[in-house]
């Protein structure tokens, strides 16, 4: 009898030493969870306050801290001095067609390479990747000249100063049809094969099976794609020429004279760009927290 | 309903080829199992009848058509995978409406069928329910629902029974049976599984390495199989095979095997000395079951001795190993009959079900 | 029919009414009417990729071999940009930084993001915002994070001198000095990028299947024993699609050179995209640009494939 | 060699005086051609329903908006309209380099001396040289002074026309110089003294982290555009008079270089590159904690602005010897070869490089006008002065090389000043570079 109590004595105790094990050890993961939070945060919230603050006070000596008054002149010289309304409108235009085009010709193409036969796929895949290694910057000026040659051909749709100018050159992303082949790859091929021989033509199996299956995959790469295109900044610039086309990246640029920046613009700029993405981006968190990148990324 | 045929269909990928100048008919409401290893190429056989492959050269025929370049749902056979390949998106309703839909079919009518479907396979109160909501029994009648909505003329079922547990598939199969004779419709049946296939089929095919081996009965399968490898593959344990040579005796034929000396009485075995002496001196098999050795443990029968090596009950018989010399001969006995380990027996071949296997393997009895 | 004959002999039903000629015919019919879809599927995309990415890459492949040809006529001149590109001693500094940043970046990012990963994967409360807040940054682009690590770096007034100044230690000068510079720039890349990776190895690391784990615990392994056996092998897939998309990514580093210290100092950040963009652009050195685009391709192409047929092996190896 | 290139400075110096004299008469002539102008635009716009694409990188944030108070004069008087493309200074060329490729360029751009002829020379702008001497253009060109059109001439080509010219600045904080009673410097060696004198003295005060002397010389900050000129006040250049020859490792570039070097390195007045850059720098001097800073004229309206609680004035930057001329580029307007509205785009050019707006634009911007019939200074004694600088001014001249070269010098001055690198190793690294360059193409 007195044996047992002190056995399960000994449990009772070993059990409350590893529940404080395990505290402290979960109390350590947070504080270094914290850490990196604000890591993360810390350096968007260091701008907050210049943004308030008058530039010629923003280096002044000895550092402020807060802005003595609140200071709202940098967020109304944006708005009524440039057209920082209409290069928000126009960067949205810009990623969301790039990410839709995008979207489609991804899936549409990551589905023939996945599950379609014909000769030369594995040449044609090998040059589409191949082609995800060049670096953008180079392909600047051709692009550029090529967008601009399109402008007779397509009618205007695409050139300079055109949202299809702006547009559909970026929709071409290799790696965007790279992540979609994979996924693909990852369902099941008897899905495919079955609704073959229940006489689904590819549309139909693309439409009713494959496109229901990878919504997690294809809002993934919609972020990554319109977040791509909402930091873009090389394109736009050569592409629109006149400031009521400019996107929010070109836009803010183009408000640094030479040798001068107006630090207090810039980081209400920034401010006001981020306010936007991140409302797109709460509103879709949900989505892109549940979505199992693991999925749209399986090797 | 329909029958199908299939003209020397030969199946490459790349250099290998798994389905070699393969030849089958299958009658008009027929349940034919195409039974062998896997890796043998009886998927891709029915693959290819179902053109999910495509045809590297040979034919192949439904209701007497050349279907080899028809589209698959044009062929109006129906598939049920071996993991029934559900649309996990949908529910049970909208995965057996789906080929119908595709169809264009008007909706009551749709919605007909899939009433007649559900009542048929019992899925009445699954119909909203996803896949992921029901048990694999539940599935495979989902699958089946699916195949049958449409009304085909030919059933392809690919091992559709191996996914579930022991005593499920044991029902399955019977359900399976029933639905067949209820519906009528010719059924080519994928299954590396041999009891399997002799309770369901009513022929069966083997095949091995792409070639088709025999084209029987389950009973002529078991009774007369073609070759050395029919002989192994149908029947558990298999049929004995004891190599040797056929030697001429004083007036008839016999069989050593290495201390095993048969002698061959031809027209029981439904041979003739002809063709008995066209292997003279070659090395063949003989073959003969388990059931059809008599073992004596008296010494003074007639017969060949040896010692028993092993003693295998299982319930309803008692297989005995006799080794004699390097052979081995697997013996069934009735459950209980008093057997030692070491023990010197006797055995005899019943020759009217012995067989002997030429130097190629094929059995000798088919080459008349 | 005796079923037995089936085999052995030829009977009419088995002989072929297709000639050899007529089956060929068909089949390449049937075969053609199957590639209709894959045009429809495969056409768009491949028609925009070749018009605007594989024809600009043709493009700038046949620029290498020429001077000038953007603004003026191009001119052929052979391999002279390669030679020129081959013995360029600012191309060489600038390959060996941003091998430098690559390897740092990437060792960086996916060491910080594993253990985040795994210590979010351990412990489930509050995921969700940790894992928006650590993406946070991937919002902000290039150009405005550059202007932030302007504010983040100044001598007097960013943040971490007015800590080191609190703590009495000397303040660090972030853009004027090496490595510094380069680390400046690898710890912007790492700020942006961690919490991709972050989700992405966490995603990776919830699609492990828990009866490994509880094997291994069962067996009485740590976790940092579990993390390094079951873990990391069970990544390894994964892993290995992230360095490959991280070497393709970090190769092009470009914009933080360009908003934080244009290539200083003392060449100690310049990239081999910028070094490109620089002849490109501001010297109209077209041909030696494009060689070294071009050299660059290749360079990554090899990486790649080194990496594939390296972690691809190990992940062969560890199943 | 060495002599030549003397002679051909002098020369060029030389020119620059002589255009200075001509100022007074030529006030009047500009008087007379705008007459002519106003009576076409009355009769008949004469390029009704042109419009001309007008590029241009800002030279501050508000400059938009004063193009839109200054374009529709232009606009009124002969029917053009003017689209402006603002285009940042970051990403200037790529951004150039793709519109001029182009079929239908910007008509008017405003051109550096650095990019005038890289991209002239490429057949991009039209030659000028005509244009300038056509009948409607005789009463302007006598204010340009010929040293200024002389460096903005290329193989006897004028791809633009000179419109404001660069010059820094010596700005002192007075009541420091006071305090440590120095005079303002006249010389590199004085600078150096005071700068000390003054460190020293602020400390004694308890004034800690005062600093002596700034200017930029890295790369990204364009220390070479503050550094040039006292190569020249040493008598030497970093490229031969032809344009055919780099002189990166001549003595009169290393020893300024090694000066510059010293101010950072050995006398310690000056602060290591990196740790402020040019707005820090501004933002020190403006709190009291910076003796001198070289910038750029702009400044004295940023200063003036924000009311410094000190004294302060600008002087010419010091030279070695006392000697001091103002060194740096030229900016120009210029017209696309491929116009196909050449003319209209001359009238353009015309307009914004009359008197009248050059005015307007450097009584906003702080420049020196490039033609010495403007008042830029708007009344304001301190850019008075800076614009009389413009008779000492001896300024980069172009070359499609320049950028490229610039880049050496700026390489090479950036680790000579970074205290790791000798200058000798520096500039010989430059030379090999700027030797190669010239090299090609």
């Amino acid at each position: 009898m007195s044996l047992k109590s002190e056995h399960t004595k000994e449990l009772h105790d070993l059990a409350l030493q590893n529940s404080r094990i395990r505290r402290t050890k979960s109390v350590i993961a947070y504080a270094v969870l914290g850490l990196f939070v604000f890591a993360s945060v810390g350096p968007i919230i260091y701008i907050i306050s210049p943004a308030f603050r008058e530039s010629k006070s923003l280096f002044s000596y000895p550092p402020q801290w807060l802005p003595n008054s609140f200071y709202l002149g940098n967020f109304k010289f944006l708005l009524s001095e440039t057209n920082y309304i209409r290069w928000g409108i126009n960067t949205f235009i810009f990623a969301t067609g790039v990410t839709v085009i995008a979207l489609i010709i991804d899936t549409l193409a990551g589905y023939a390479f996945a599950r379609m036969e014909f000769p030369g796929k594995k040449i044609i895949f090998g040059l589409v990747l191949a082609t995800l290694m060049v670096p953008t910057a180079a392909l600047l000026a051709p692009t550029y000249l090529l967008v601009r040659n399109l402008d007779d051909w397509t009618f205007g749709l695409i050139g300079l100063d055109t949202y299809g100018g702006l547009i559909i050159p970026m929709t071409v992303s290799p790696l965007g049809v790279f992540m979609m082949r994979q996924f693909i790859e990852t369902l099941p091929k008897g899905l495919f094969e079955a609704a073959r021989i229940d006489g689904a033509s590819e549309w139909r199996i693309f439409t009713r099976i494959v496109l229901p299956l990878m919504k997690p995959a294809v809002v993934v790469l919609g972020i990554f794609v319109f977040m791509m295109q909402w930091a873009n900044f090389l394109w736009p610039l050569v592409i629109t020429t006149k400031d009521e086309t400019r996107v929010l990246t070109v836009g803010i640029a183009t408000l640094q004279g030479q040798f001068v920046t107006n630090w207090g613009v810039i980081a209400a700029a920034t401010l006001m760009t981020l306010a936007p993405i991140t409302l797109v981006f709460l509103f879709f968190q949900r989505w892109f927290v549940q979505a199992s990148m693991a999925g749209a990324l399986k090797q | 309903m329909a029958e199908v045929i299939i003209r020397k269909l030969t199946k490459s990928f790349g250099d290998n080829t798994v389905v070699k100048s393969v030849s089958l008919k299958v009658e008009d409401g027929e349940f034919l199992v195409l039974l062998g290893p896997s890796g043998c190429g009886k998927s891709t056989i029915l693959r290819l009848i179902a053109g999910l492959e495509d045809v590297t050269s040979g034919e192949i025929l439904i209701n007497g058509e050349i279907v080899n370049f028809v589209s698959p749902v044009k062929r109006n056979a129906a598939f049920v995978f071996q993991n029934y390949a559900l649309y996990p998106h949908m529910t049970v309703r909208k995965n057996v409406a789906f080929p119908l839909e595709t169809a264009r079919l008007p909706k009551d009518e749709i919605n007909k069928a899939i009433d007649e479907a559900a009542r048929i396979l019992e899925l009445q109160q699954l119909l909203d329910r996803l896949p992921s909501q029901l048990s694999g029994g539940q599935r495979q009648r989902v699958a089946l629902a699916r195949a049958i909505v449409r009304k085909p003329v030919v059933f392809l079922m690919d091992e559709p029974l191996s996914n579930l547990d022991a005593q499920l598939r044991q029902q399955t199969r019977i359900e399976l049976m029933e639905l067949h004779q209820r519906l009528g419709v010719t059924t080519i049946y994928v299954t590396h599984d041999q009891i399997e296939a002799m309770t369901m089929g009513k022929r069966i095919a083997i095949l091995k390495d792409g070639e088709l081996q025999q084209v029987d009965t389950p009973s002529e399968t078991y009774d007369k199989p073609a070759n050395t490898f029919v002989a192994r593959f149908m029947g558990a344990p298999p049929m004995n095979l004891i190599q040797g040579r056929i030697e001429a005796g004083v007036r008839q034929f016999t069989f050593n095997g290495d201390g095993i000396l048969v002698t061959l009485n031809s027209s029981q075995m439904g041979l003739t000395d002809e063709v008995l002496s066209l292997q003279l001196n070659a090395a063949v098999c003989l073959g003969v079951r388990p059931e059809h050795v008599r073992i004596s443990t008296d010494l003074s029968v007639e017969g060949v001795s040896g010692k028993v090596k092993f003693l295998e009950p299982t319930g309803a018989d008692l297989f005995v190993t006799v080794s004699i010399g390097i052979q081995n001969v697997v013996v069934r006995c009735p459950p209980k009959t008093p057997m030692q380990i070491g023990s010197t027996v006797t055995i005899a071949f019943d020759m009217t079900h012995t067989h002997i296997f030429g130097a190629d393997g094929w059995n000798l009895r088919r080459s008349n | 029919m005796d079923l037995v004959e089936q085999n052995l002999s030829d009977p009419d039903w088995q002989e072929l009414t297709m000639s050899d000629e007529e089956f060929r015919r068909a089949r390449s019919r049937y075969k053609l009417r199957a590639l209709v879809p894959v045009v429809g599927f495969l056409g768009p995309f491949l028609f925009l990729w070749s018009v605007f990415l594989a024809t600009p890459m043709v493009w700038s492949i046949w620029l290498s071999f020429n001077t000038g040809g953007l603004i003026d006529e191009a001119k052929f001149v052979g391999l002279e940009n390669w030679s020129r590109m081959l013995s360029n001693d600012e191309l060489v500094r600038s390959l060996k930084n941003t091998a430098t940043y690559v390897v740092i970046a990437i060792f960086v990012v996916f060491s910080l993001a594993l253990l985040i990963a795994s210590l979010l994967n351990s412990n489930k409360r509050g995921q969700n915002f940790f894992k928006v807040a650590l993406y946070f940054p991937l919002l902000v682009p290039p150009i405005m994070a550059g202007m932030i690590f302007f504010f983040l770096t100044h001598y007097d007034m960013g943040i971490i001198n007015l800590v080191l100044q609190a703590m009495n230690q000397e303040k660090l000068n972030f853009l004027g000095d090496n490595p510094n510079a380069l680390l400046t720039i690898v710890s912007l890349e790492v700020w942006r990028g961690l919490g991709f990776w972050v989700l992405f190895f966490l995603a990776g690391l919830q699609s492990i299947p828990a009866d490994l784990i509880d094997a291994a615990k069962i067996d009485g392994a740590g976790s940092m024993r579990r993390f390094r056996k079951i873990s990391i092998p069970t990544l390894r897939p994964l892993l290995l699609f992230a360095v490959i998309i991280a070497l393709i990514f970090n190769f092009q580093l470009f914009d933080s050179v360009q908003v934080l210290t244009k290539g200083g100092p003392v060449l100690g950040t310049t990239s081999v995209v910028w070094f490109i963009y620089k002849r490109l652009f501001a010297f109209q050195d077209i041909g030696l640009a494009y060689a070294t685009s071009v050299g660059l391709l290749l360079l990554v192409v090899v990486l790649t494939v080194v990496a594939y047929g390296f972690l691809g092996k190990k992940s062969e190896n560890s199943n | 060699m060495f002599l030549a290139v003397l002679g051909a400075t002098a020369l060029v110096v030389g020119a620059c005086g002589g255009g200075g004299s001509t100022t007074p008469d030529t006030q009047a002539v500009v008087a007379d051609t705008q007459a002519p102008v106003t009576e076409d635009t009355v009769a008949a716009l004469p390029f009704e329903g042109v419009t001309l694409t007008f590029g241009k990188a800002p030279h501050g944030e508000d400059e938009k908006a004063n193009w839109g108070e200054w374009l529709p004069e232009f606009e009124a008087q002969t029917g053009i309209k003017v689209e402006l493309t603002q285009v940042p200074w970051d990403q200037l060329e790529a951004l150039y380099t793709a519109n001029f490729a182009s079929d239908t360029p910007y008509d008017v751009t405003y051109q550096t001396s650095t990019h005038l002829t890289l991209f002239g020379e490429r057949g991009t702008f039209e030659d000028l040289t005509a244009r300038i001497n056509g009948a409607d253009f005789a009463g302007d060109l006598p204010n340009f002074p010929a040293g200024v059109l002389g460096a903005s001439t290329y193989n006897n080509k004028l791809y633009g026309l000179p419109f404001v010219v660069g010059t820094t600045a010596m700005f002192a904080n007075l009541d420091m110089l006071k305090s440590a009673g120095v005079e303002v410097p006249t010389s590199d060696v004085e600078l150096v003294a005071a700068a000390k004198a003054i460190i020293a003295d602020q400390k004694a005060k308890g004034n800690k982290g005062v600093l002596g002397f700034y200017t930029p010389r890295t790369v990204a900050d364009y220390g070479w555009y503050f550094t040039l000129q006292d190569v020249h006040n040493r008598g030497g250049d970093f490229l031969s008079a032809d344009g055919k020859t780099a002189l990166m490792d001549s003595k009169e570039v290393k020893e300024s270089a090694q000066f510059a070097a010293d101010m950072i390195c050995k006398d310690k007045v000056q602060p290591a590159n990196g740790l402020y850059n040019r707005e820090a720098a501004i933002e020190l001097f403006k709190a009291g904690k910076l003796a001198f800073i070289q910038d750029e004229p702009s400044r004295v309206k940023t200063f003036e602005e924000a009311v410094l609680p000190f004294a302060w004035d600008i002087y010419m930057p010091v030279g070695h010897n006392g000697k001091a001329t103002q060194f740096a580029t030229t900016g120009h307007w210029a017209i696309s070869a491929k116009s196909k509205n050449a003319d209209a785009a001359w009238e353009l050019v015309k307009f914004l490089s009359s008197a009248a707006f050059n005015s307007t634009y450097n009584q906003r911007y702080g420049f020196v006008p490039a033609r010495l019939d403007a008042d830029a200074s708007g009344g304001n004694e301190k850019l008075a002065r800076n614009a009389s600088w413009v008779a000492v001014w001896d300024g980069l001249k172009t070359s499609p090389k320049v950028s490229q070269l610039l880049d050496e010098y700026a390489k090479a001055l950036e680790a000579a000043t970074s205290c790791k690198t000798s200058v000798d190793d520096a500039f010989a690294s430059a030379q090999k570079g700027a030797t190669e360059a010239l090299a090609q193409g």
